[in-house]
């Protein structure tokens, strides 16, 4: 789960990051009222958890009231990267002499955290690491111990730093290690860090997306969480504790487990279609969480088709047949085609129960997902 | 024979008393797996299906000299389980529970380096011997005894393709579900190697999937050391960047790595089968057998 | 550095251990005052930092002011095993239905922490190893990762604790190793930890040893240091910053170095005498650290005699030998004869330079010995 | 030959920078100690008596070949320039610096076990092999090259049995100040297994003293494990139990373990001579030579 920089920002200064005065606002008058208490200049910076909002438009640097006020119009309620700008944060401009870059992150294959600093900052660190792999120092950091104070001036010397901030980038380096490990982070960036030309270091922009299998040890990110979702489906499936994401297509896809449903995500592509959705109901589906995917998917005004594929595991054929009835059977019309598929442990019981007036039965995979794209294609014909 | 384990396997079964480890419990028992005990903090003394439960891991080994646990602890405390379960001496731990925070698993994974104990999992199906024995989740009889290895990051995913394996004739030596988790215990190379070794495992099926470069690395191993033929199966070519797909480990990230393509490309160079579809992953071992 | 029991017994209270509540009283009538809120009966304890306290008398039981009065009327003042009794708690009596114990030690040996828990509480513990090795459940703590919840239940179940109170008794644990390893605590005890009639579980006592070396991590500890002080002498060694030990005999002794000063001690044994002290000034001995440590010697007035014993490595001879000068050119009259004995670097230099009009000088530390075992005896006859 | 350093030791110096570390580092000069390098955090670039500083050992490794490292650093910051040493793949570590926590050194300790390098104290005097090389503050001047393996937990103590041993012609082969912490890297066991190994140290001198055991599991490998003929001593019979004898290592705890008449009873227990002063200590030596 990706915090809002404002959010972020808040928790590296309370760790004791130095980091630009700023407060949040939500309206233009209220970014004229904080820029005013802040002092001109001031950034202004939409408040969307995408990269690259400098780019897109999303931040602006403002001398005046006049300014802030054309900025603060057209930056609030913008879309940026499917995105509605609803929340800005007005922030005291930094003189800087250097933008630096440093970030804790978890290195999967290595199985272990890992610090990063670089000279390089206030630009797509991804780009960097691509281009010149060696401007990024790096510390792999033992779990147990936790980075060590030599590995931060380490990876500060590695990085080749100005020795007048190394002391400074250290301990911003260390801290925000303590603030990712503290929160249970995934990633925790400054990017960038600025050196100010008075010598100072303070953090210009803050990034840091939390582990959401953690968030039972946080409940204070937990309320975050809510309005994470992206638009009204992706929160419902929040709401019905369903693994979801939303694609552009148009075969809705239901079904267990994460590697079967994005096999038949490939399958529908496979064979020609769009898949609307990623959708799985996880393991032992009862009829309610059944008539709540086919809600979901049947939400979504794309989807023209609806493949059901499930391989009962444990999870019992009949039983799933029976929530699939039940399910359907409450409306009075069926709003799209479904499919459905049963495979695993008691799947030819399930085949007899299903009531084929509500639904089309294949008996492979491959047969379903090719039903499906053709039931898609029909709509749309 | 047959990797990792086998009927001498003796399984405590840390959180027996819960509702998963419970069922699980008589599932794996009906299947003819040695379960010898339960362990579960408070409740030594209680017994679950006729398994005789105690406090402690250790108590377990001692009493009833199991060689290998199963954790069905809930996410909360499951990196307490697995450390308590690498401390007890034993062989082989194979965590189902799925959610755990990694920032656990990398204190795991951590741990791990010292132990001569093999995690299997997080978030994994489990392990079966077909015919001998299972530990985990794995729905027992849609395997079959046979020559092909199968080793998977995805549970419902291995179940289709050993169906498919199963009603083309292909039993399985051993199915391995090393778990969806970014940060797991036994990877695709310690799996593949282990076939390789094994002389009754003459086919071996990899799946795949998006997230991470495990399946890269997996690939270059196989390249450079593993004679068994392998055909490969990579899920998620249609996942967008940046999206979570189901699994803790199943993204694509925003900087391009850990994609279906570069996956798919990289066992291909490798020599490896990749077919589309789970049906053409069982003519693929028809080819190979 | 050994805590007062109710200076551990806040730090435990506060990390979340149960205690019984207590007041902190100097005075009879403070002692009254406390008992009347708290309400009878309660316990006296003399707060000295030693064990035994119990078996010693400094402990007692009352009913009522009229017991209370006169129980503290004893304790205030008395003298425990050289301690003189300055102030007690006054503590809510605990009914209770069992002892155990729970402790935190660094094993040496292993290197490593170990965190111990016995069913036989409440009394000497380590009594109870020497009888009952097996009485004691030990986990041996890996300090990078702490201890784990698994081993404090581990433990206790291999105490044989009941399983009614296993849960409370792991927490008290786990925060106690919190606590130790938070404090940079050499021992963290709770002997007994009393399960009441209710089945609760709580601390009767408290035992918090800290490293002296890790003090300055520790400002809040470090101000208990100063009364640490047995008597005017160990006061005086602190503010000079000295390793000494008062001992019992005659003949005082001045060295460089731990081992060195403790084999100089040996020797006066070994050739009849009794050292009166352990005094390392370390090494660079300067003219004012010399006579810091004589002045020290001299102001014993067990010190029949004085041996100044330095072995040079680093430190050179003549230097020490014109500190010793300089410090004793400062008195009318040398108030106990001093023999001296230098080695190492410019040994020679320094005998040369030595003012044997106040000090008689030999060539080896057995000689030098000996004959200040002999000063002494002279001086005693 | 000598044990753990000669010649060939390439030094860097943690904290050359400061008032010991400089001062010691001439001293090591003088002595033809290879000083190569010094580090100290934000002083790179610098030198000190010629020697080059750098920011971290690491670069003293590249740049200079360092092969060692000895330590002056304060308590407070000793922990973390050890572990910076031990992250560096040097083969020995010397820590001077007296008066670190001892959980600091439990978590030195306990990488330790996990690493190839050796670490020898800390509070310790260092080690020399007389002729060669010295890393530490040892008095280069009273040592002579011979056949005498010494090993000690004292420093001055040290010395004094050194000056007795050279005046009656007994040069050393090395000596090392294993040092007084409660926790060290170094034992006396890996020191003795050590100088048995050398085939030019003859007899070998150890002084112990009061607190801990190692003393007493020192007797036990003597006995059952090393052939060349050993002479002890044990400082301490007079000490009170319950108080700290200047280090921190020395204290007879109040259960009565770490006494000296325990440590001096083993020890001849496996036939070590055990002499009650220095000058006997060189007069055993003597006898064996």
């Amino acid at each position: 789960m990706k915090l809002h920089e404002y959010q972020a920002k808040r928790r590296f200064a309370e760790a004791g990051i130095p980091t630009p005065s700023f407060e949040l606002a939500e309206t233009v008058a209220e970014v004229l009222a904080a820029a005013e208490s802040l002092g001109y200049p001031v950034a202004i910076k939409a408040q969307v958890k995408v990269g690259g909002r400098g780019k897109a438009g999303g931040i602006e640097l403002v001398d005046d009231e006049a300014e802030a006020e054309a900025a603060a119009d057209r930056i609030l309620g913008m879309d940026l990267k499917g995105y509605t700008v609803e929340q800005v944060i007005v922030e005291e401009a930094v003189d800087f002499a250097q933008e630096l870059y440093v970030g804790i992150t978890m290195d999967r294959g290595a199985g272990q955290p890992v610090a990063m600093v670089s000279e390089e900052g206030g630009v797509d660190i991804e780009a960097v690491a691509e281009r010149d792999p060696d401007a990024i120092a790096r510390e792999h950091v033992d779990p147990a111990f936790g980075l060590h104070p030599y590995q931060a001036r380490r990876a500060i010397v590695e990085a080749g730093i100005d020795a007048a901030v190394a002391r400074d980038v250290a301990r911003v380096l260390q801290t925000l290690y303590d603030v990712w490990a503290g929160t249970d982070a995934t990633d925790a960036e400054i990017n960038p860090l600025m050196v100010t030309t008075d010598g100072e270091v303070i953090a210009a922009d803050a990034v840091c997306n939390v582990d959401e299998d953690a968030l039972f040890r946080h409940p204070e990110l937990a309320e975050f969480e809510e309005e994470e979702a992206r638009d009204e489906l992706e929160r419902k499936a929040h709401e019905y504790g369903f693994d979801y994401v939303r694609l552009d297509g148009t075969v809705g896809i239901i079904g267990n487990g994460a590697g079967l449903v994005m096999t038949t995500l490939d399958l529908v592509d496979h064979y020609g279609g769009e898949p609307a959705n990623f959708l799985d109901v996880g393991g032992g589906a009862k009829a309610d969480r059944i008539a709540n995917a086919l809600d979901m998917v049947f939400s979504d005004e794309n989807v023209d088709s609806v493949v059901f594929n499930i391989f009962g595991g444990i999870t019992r054929g009949d039983e799933v047949a029976r929530g699939i009835n039940e399910a359907l059977s409450q409306f009075d019309e069926i709003p799209k085609p479904v499919i459905v598929r049963l495979a695993g442990t008691n799947w030819q019981e399930g085949m007899e129960i299903l009531n084929t007036d509500l639904v089309t039965v294949e008996e492979t995979l491959e047969d379903a997902v090719q039903r499906a794209v053709e039931a898609a294609a029909e709509v749309a014909a | 024979m047959s990797i990792f384990v086998d009927d001498d396997t003796r399984v405590v079964v840390q959180g027996i008393t819960g509702g998963e480890g419970s069922f699980h419990t008589d599932q794996m028992l009906a299947y003819g797996t040695n379960v010898v005990a339960g362990a579960v903090p408070g409740k030594g003394g209680e017994s679950v299906h006729g398994v005789p439960v105690y406090d402690t891991v250790r108590q377990a080994v001692r009493k009833e000299d199991a060689n290998a646990s199963v954790v069905f602890v809930p996410p909360a405390f499951a990196e307490d389980a697995i450390f308590e379960a690498l401390d007890s001496e034993l062989d082989l731990v194979v965590a189902i529970t799925e959610g755990i925070p990694t920032q656990d698993m990398a204190r795991v994974n951590r741990r791990l380096r010292e132990v001569d104990t093999r995690l299997i999992g997080p978030n994994c199906p489990g392990i079966i011997t077909p015919g001998e024995t299972k530990l985990g989740i794995l729905p027992g009889d849609i395997f079959a005894a046979g020559s092909v290895g199968l080793v998977s990051r995805s549970g419902t995913l291995t179940y289709q393709v050993v169906d498919n394996l199963t009603a083309r004739g292909h039993g399985q030596s051993t199915a391995v579900g090393i778990g969806g988790d970014p940060i797991i215990g036994t990877t695709f190379i310690d799996t593949l190697r282990a076939f390789d070794a094994d002389p009754e495992t003459d086919a071996i099926v990899m799946c795949g999937e998006i997230g991470g470069e495990d399946e890269e690395e997996a690939a270059a191993v196989i390249d450079a050391a593993i004679d068994t033929p392998v055909v490969g199966f990579i899920a998620g070519r249609t996942a967008p960047p940046g999206k979570r797909m189901g699994h803790a480990g199943a993204i694509v990230s925003g900087g391009g790595t850990g994609t279906a393509a570069s996956k798919i490309a990289a066992l291909r160079d490798a020599g490896v089968t990749v077919p589309e579809t789970p049906a053409d992953v069982a003519a693929a071992v028809d080819e190979l057998l």
